[in-house]
């Protein structure tokens, strides 16, 4: 196997394996310390796929990927944990080592079922394609169990990541525009629920979302 | 002369004898006597399995025995293994019989009960031995009723026992429709009820037909096996009857649903599609991983060995589930190691079952009682029926040494054995089984550790177990029999290898599994080998010289009152009960197995924060049944009081109803 | 003839360096904690002096309380001599098996368990309860494990995986190889009641796992199950150091080759011991029913493996 | 991380380690190695702060062979402090007789050895040697965790 494919193949366990952490940890900064690794695994798979075909619009994109995902993102979630007290997931829906059965069962699902694909393009790198479809699976997972804000939008921006991940896996590699204006949305969902998470603090000293039913008229 | 008709004869002979002996011989000698018979039915059924399996053919065809259809019989490898293990528990719970049916002659003593005992034994030996679809249907009714009539016979003496007769009966009997439809459905499809000529013409009937007999004859054989979710008359009819015939049930008779899957799918059938064999592993896998945790909580020991039997039908259906898979994947080296596995497990479960349920009855009738959480102290006061039991759940946790880790090895290395162009399917499910595959064993070890350590060792914790007597010598001489044949299986498998190698070459279901070896246990299509031998000298000589040097180097040995903390003598109340050491597999498990718990504090009365006495209550209601069942027998009933409406009592409408009935059958007929 | 006389080295080497690598992880844990700590070969004395000692059995248990330490020993041994630690040319192929060995370690767990139980004690009960439930959900990540590391060679003999990963150090050095090692890594901590599981040192009951089985051994009893578990945890850290560093094992019967190959085995699990012991320095025992969460981690952990290396195969 | 740096600037805090004593004949089959079971027979709990400082990194008592152990079966010497009451007397005899032979008994404190201020009272029933032999005295009230160190020493021999 050449250096480069060993490579891919550690950026993308790498990738797989800061969401499966996600979902074991309970610390709210460990969970960001995580994205942020994760966002430079992807940039990590973006600039190998781009020095295979030497592009400067995909090494541009993929410095881009990096500076959003590994350094803006995780800076913004960091201003908002420093504004909340509360920490830690304490008790999330589900239970941590449900979830993360769960997330087995999820990786299965996604290895089985991004078969075709795979045979599709039986390149090195498609290969890998099933580990962004696992990570999509686990961001919706970690934003329909977890009871923080912050979990919820970590839990969105790795579904982003996984989404990615299979573009540029499958693809080799996301049209600028596209994969620019996705990500200018998300950092607009980010802003937004910032303020969010602020405003429910200060109305209910909490930021669990499940607070927010009592804004429901009854 | 071929061994296989004689013993078949001989065994069918002594059947008649025993049951005609029992009905007339005074309460004195009856037991003995049907007892003898018994033990001599199944060892003429084991050497004609033994003749089978080990090269002696033998078909046979007796129109005149029945009318329309005959009676017809053949007896081949796969055959002669059901045989063997069947005659062989027959063995050892006829001799145990002797003594546990031995009391003045009520209840499992009585007439009726010893008299059907051989001839269930028998209808068991005729199963495996029909050679078409009447035949098999005869003995597979025979056996249904003699089983039934065998739960019910101690229904005076609990009121546990009618209810559990209730739900055998149904589920056996809905299964026997099931399986009925199915196999008419199939011999009509292939043309002739013979299995030969079903055989035959199996290849050329369409994919829907041979799938839906699968589906209906599975349902069948699954419920008859006791497979989760069609347990619930297990637990309940294993618990509540005798326990010689819990013996014959859970080791033979239920194995017999295991022979009826490998009959029809790997023989009648000749292998099938994959999704027949997701559908069958998912219920293995299911089964095996309820089953031990219902096992792991449950304090009835024999409802806790009823569940254990789920658990390994489970195990034994998850191997038969690889095989089909494995053999449709095109890779036929690797399933003979796979249904090698799930025929040895069924093997060493009835071995290690027998044996547990036996022990089960001696210290039922020891002590009274077959609660964990009251027992304890056994090693005392029953030191024979303590250190059997050990055999048998050694055996039945699959740890090396015992009989189940040959078994699980096997079935491991076959689903180990990660077979690149097995396709996709195979790349899933595997981890997915042998995580399976690990849990139970996990959970099952945890389950017999409690079973030993809070049913037998240390102090008695009721009364009743404190005045335990040990069982007579006969009832110890069963279950010697049964621990001896555990022992062999554990440390010579090799010995089962070629019999083995002649059922898989028999079903056509690939190569060899094993490559010779007197000791080792060598496997043909996967590069792995095990000595259990080896495993169990090393492991005996090793402790017994680690023992002897500690002693030479050191002082005599002291007994004193266990470390009490320097306050009083330690009560029996103190002690870890079979509850409380389940408790924490309970509490990690506590969203499958849901648990219904009521803690109660009393307190003083000159405080609220001194606590008088806490009571804590437990409750484990069985999910699957509560989930699935109470709605269905909810909804029977709704359509029972509906059909009330047509019987009013008058016999001119009941004549008035057959007549419409016979009108519309020949209308039909005209009309076709 | 030559095969046997590697086995029977082996079993010796693993007994002879296990108190010595209790006391060397003693050591870099005390130097981290800045205490002085006792010297490397403290165990060793200890050993020598419960040895000595007079054994005492309490007076409700029976059979079970005096077998467990010689069976416990006996399964240690066992495995000591059958790993491939030393010498891939091991006499006893039908042992040397990944799933006998794990089989092997649960027979000694539960040898002990029983005795815990046979005291009668309401801490022998906790402790062989609160063992077995942890055995109990350690098995399917053990298990996964073996399946990724029997994979590459389609075989689950020990010696076969080990020769193999010998001759091919790429293999090793792959995500599959750092997966199941993380895995098993977590499942060996499980196994040899190291932390964040079980607290070795600790002195509260309640708390106890591996301790609670074993407060009524006195004596040379004592003696033997502190020894056997010390073994226990040299056995699993040289399987994993075997397994996954696999260099310098010994492929021949070579008496150079042989010297070499145990010198190098001693620094491998030394140096494992000595990252295992300043890794504790930084971790608390977790609850106990928190250990699932772990247990579920490495599972995943494990199941990765598996499927990796069936991607990448 | 804050845990390095601090493990980094603390070093080692332990007190350099005195001569070797003379070790006591009665201990020799011993060899150097000593586990100790507590029991406070009804002390002031002055004696157990000091205790836990001689196990403690200052003067860290397992660098002498020297452990605390959880169970009297596990143990070869038995400290125990304070006056011995009434209630605590089963108890200790109890412990005693738990621990396998050899085994030794060591008297920590001034209580331990006549009672001291609590002499005479009610509920007191008299000193350690009353009720079980014992070896070694260490008097003091309470004694230096570097006497009790000390006294320890003499027993395993290092």
């Amino acid at each position: 196997m050449p250096v480069n494919d060993q490579l891919l193949s550690l950026a993308c366990g790498l990738f797989l394996l800061c969401a499966v952490g996600v979902l074991w940890r309970r610390e709210l900064t460990a969970l960001i310390g995580l994205l942020t690794l994760q966002g430079a695994a992807l940039a990590g798979i973006a600039v190998l796929l781009a020095l295979d075909d030497p592009h400067p619009e995909a090494l541009a994109v993929a410095v881009a990927v990096g500076v959003l995902k590994a350094g803006v993102l995780p800076w913004l979630l960091r201003r908002i944990l420093a504004r909340v007290p509360a920490a830690r997931e304490t008790a999330p829906l589900v239970n941590v080592a449900a979830s993360l059965l769960a997330a087995a069962a999820m990786t299965l699902l996604a290895y089985a079922a991004a078969r075709p694909l795979v045979d599709l393009a039986p390149a090195a790198t498609a290969r890998a394609a099933p580990v962004g479809l696992a990570v999509v699976l686990i961001g919706f997972f970690l934003a329909a169990t977890r009871r923080r804000a912050v979990s919820q939008i970590v839990g969105l921006l790795l579904v982003d990541n996984g989404i990615a991940a299979v573009a540029f896996l499958a693809t080799g590699g996301v049209p600028l525009v596209v994969e620019l204006g996705v990500s200018a949305d998300l950092l607009l969902a980010v802003l937004v629920l910032q303020v969010l998470t602020t405003r429910l603090q200060a109305a209910f000293g909490d930021t669990d979302l499940d607070d927010l039913r009592e804004l429901r008229d009854r | 002369m071929n061994p296989v008709p004689t013993g078949l004869a001989a065994a069918g002979v002594l059947a008649a004898t025993g049951a005609a002996v029992a009905l007339v011989l005074p309460a004195r000698w009856r037991s003995a006597a049907v007892g003898v018979a018994t033990a001599g039915v199944g060892a003429a059924g084991a050497a004609a399995g033994v003749a089978a399996v080990s090269g002696h053919g033998w078909r046979a065809e007796y129109p005149d025995v029945l009318p329309l259809a005959g009676v017809s019989l053949a007896v081949d490898p796969l055959a002669g293994w059901f045989l063997l293990l069947t005659g062989a528990v027959a063995v050892v719970v006829g001799v145990y019989a002797i003594g546990y049916a031995g009391r003045g002659g009520h209840g499992p003593g009585a007439r009726g009960p010893l008299a059907l005992l051989p001839v269930f034994v028998a209808a068991m030996l005729l199963v495996p031995a029909a050679a078409d679809v009447p035949t098999f249907l005869l003995a597979w009714e025979l056996t249904a009723v003699t089983s039934l009539l065998l739960v019910l016979v101690e229904h005076r003496h609990g009121p546990a026992v009618l209810p559990a007769g209730l739900w055998y009966a149904v589920m056996t009997q809905a299964g026997f429709v099931t399986i009925l439809i199915g196999l008419v459905w199939l011999a009509a499809a292939a043309g002739d009820p013979s299995f030969a000529a079903i055989q035959d013409a199996a290849g050329g009937l369409s994919g829907p037909v041979r799938g839906g007999v699968f589906v209906l004859c599975v349902a069948g054989f699954a419920a008859k096996a006791g497979a989760v979710p069609l347990h619930p008359w297990l637990p309940r009819a294993h618990a509540e009857a005798p326990a010689h015939v819990s013996a014959l049930m859970s080791a033979a008779m239920v194995k017999l649903g295991v022979y009826g899957i490998v009959r029809l799918g790997f023989d009648l059938l000749g292998g099938g599609p994959r999704w027949w064999w997701l559908a069958l592993g998912a219920v293995g896998m299911l089964s095996a991983l309820y089953g031990i945790l219902q096992a792991a909580v449950a304090t009835d020991l024999k409802k806790l060995l009823a569940f254990s039997t789920s658990e390994n039908v489970g195990l034994i259906l998850l191997g038969l589930a690889a095989a089909g898979l494995l053999a449709s994947a095109g890779q036929p080296a690797v399933a003979a190691v796979a249904l090698a596995a799930a025929l040895l497990h069924a093997a060493n479960h009835a071995g290690f079952k027998a044996l547990l349920f036996c022990g089960a009855g001696s210290v039922l009738r020891g002590t009274g009682v077959r609660d964990l959480d009251r027992l304890g102290g056994l090693s005392r006061r029953m030191p024979a029926t303590t250190a059997l039991v050990c055999v048998g759940a050694l055996g039945a946790a699959a740890l090396p040494l015992g009989n189940g880790f040959v078994s699980e090895w096997l079935l491991l290395q076959a689903l180990l054995h990660q077979a690149t162009d097995a396709g996709t399917l195979w790349t899933v499910v595997a981890p997915v089984a042998v995580a399976v595959v690990a849990l139970t064993a996990g959970v099952g070890v945890a389950t017999f550790v409690k079973v030993v350590g809070t049913g037998f060792l240390a102090r008695p914790r009721g009364e009743e177990a404190a005045a335990a007597r040990e069982s007579p010598p006969s009832m110890v001489a069963g279950m010697v029999l049964a621990a001896a044949a555990c022992c062999a299986l554990a440390v010579l498998p090799a010995l089962a290898g070629p019999a083995l190698d002649r059922v898989t070459a028999g079903l056509r279901a690939g190569p060899r599994p094993f490559e010779g070896g007197a000791v080792d246990l060598r496997l043909a299509g996967v590069g792995s080998t095990i000595a259990p031998l080896w495993i169990a000298a090393g492991v005996v000589g090793l402790a017994v010289a680690t023992a002897v040097m500690a002693r030479l180097a050191g002082r005599p040995r002291r007994r004193a009152a266990a470390w009490d903390c320097g306050d009083g003598p330690l009560t029996a109340r103190m002690e870890y009960t079979a509850t409380s050491f389940a408790e924490p597999l309970q509490r990690v498990f506590d969203d499958v197995l849901a648990p219904e718990q009521d803690v109660d504090v009393t307190p003083a009365a000159e405080s609220a924060y001194l606590v008088r006495s806490v009571q804590y209550r437990r409750r484990l209601p069985d999910r699957i049944e509560a989930r699935l069942y109470r709605p269905l027998i909810a909804a029977v009933e709704v359509a029972g009081r509906a059909a009330r409406g047509l019987a009013t009592g008058s016999v001119h409408r009941y004549l008035a109803y057959m007549l419409a009935a016979l009108i519309l059958v020949l209308f039909a007929a005209a009309v076709r | 003839m030559a095969a046997y006389a590697v086995a029977a080295g082996q079993a010796v080497l693993v007994a002879a360096l296990a108190p010595w690598l209790l006391g060397w992880m003693r050591a870099v844990r005390a130097r981290l904690e800045g205490r002085a700590g006792g010297r490397f070969g403290q165990p060793w004395r200890d050993l020598r002096k419960q040895l000595r000692k007079e054994p005492i059995t309490p007076a409700d248990a029976g059979v079970f309380f005096v077998a467990a330490p010689p069976v416990l020993m006996a399964t240690s041994l066992l495995i000591a001599g059958a790993a491939p630690y030393v010498s891939t040319r091991g006499p006893l192929s039908g042992v040397a098996d990944l799933v006998v060995v794990v089989g092997l370690l649960l027979l000694g767990t539960v040898a002990l368990a029983l005795a815990g139980l046979d005291t009668g004690t309401a801490f022998g009960g906790m402790g062989a309860s609160r063992e077995m439930t942890i055995a109990a959900l350690v098995e399917p990540t053990l298990l996964l494990a073996v399946f990724a590391l029997s994979t590459r060679v389609g075989s689950t003999d020990l010696a076969a995986i080990v020769a193999a990963g010998a001759a091919d150090p790429a293999r090793v050095i792959s995500p599959v190889g750092a997966l199941a090692a993380a895995a098993l890594a977590v499942a060996v901590l499980a196994e040899s009641g190291r932390l964040p599981v079980d607290n070795p040192s600790t002195h509260l009951e309640l708390t106890m796992v591996h301790e609670a089985m074993v407060l009524e051994y006195a004596g040379r009893d004592l003696a033997l199950v502190e020894w056997a578990a010390a073994m226990r945890l040299s056995i699993l850290l040289g399987l994993l150091a075997t397994l996954f560093l696999p260099w310098g094992v010994a492929t021949s019967l070579h008496p150079a080759a042989l010297a070499g190959a145990t010198a190098l085995f001693a620094v491998k699990v030394f140096a494992l011991g000595g990252l295992l012991a300043a890794g504790e320095v930084f971790l608390a025992k977790v609850r106990l029913f928190r250990v699932p969460e772990l247990l579920a981690g490495s599972f995943v952990l494990g199941l990765l493996a598996v499927l990796t290396a069936s991607v990448l195969a | 991380m804050g845990l390095v740096r601090r493990i980094r600037e603390r070093g080692r805090v332990a007190q350099p380690a005195t001569p070797r004593p003379e070790p006591l004949p009665a201990a020799a089959g011993l060899a150097g190695s000593v586990q100790v079971r507590h029991v406070d027979a009804g002390s002031c709990n002055g004696c157990e702060i000091e205790v836990g400082q001689a196990f403690g990194p200052v003067y860290d008592a397992e660098r002498h062979g020297v452990r605390l152990v959880a169970s009297p079966r596990h143990a070869d010497v038995l400290t125990v402090t304070g006056p011995v009451t009434v209630n605590m007397a089963g108890p200790l005899r109890t412990t005693y007789e738990a621990m396998p032979r050899p085994r030794m008994v060591v008297a920590v404190g001034d209580c331990a050895r006549d009672c001291g201020m609590f002499a005479g009272g009610p509920g007191v029933l008299g000193p350690v040697g009353d009720v079980v032999p014992v070896d070694v005295l260490v008097p003091g009230c309470p004694p230096e965790p570097a006497a009790i160190v000390a006294a320890l020493r003499g027993v395993s021999g290092r």
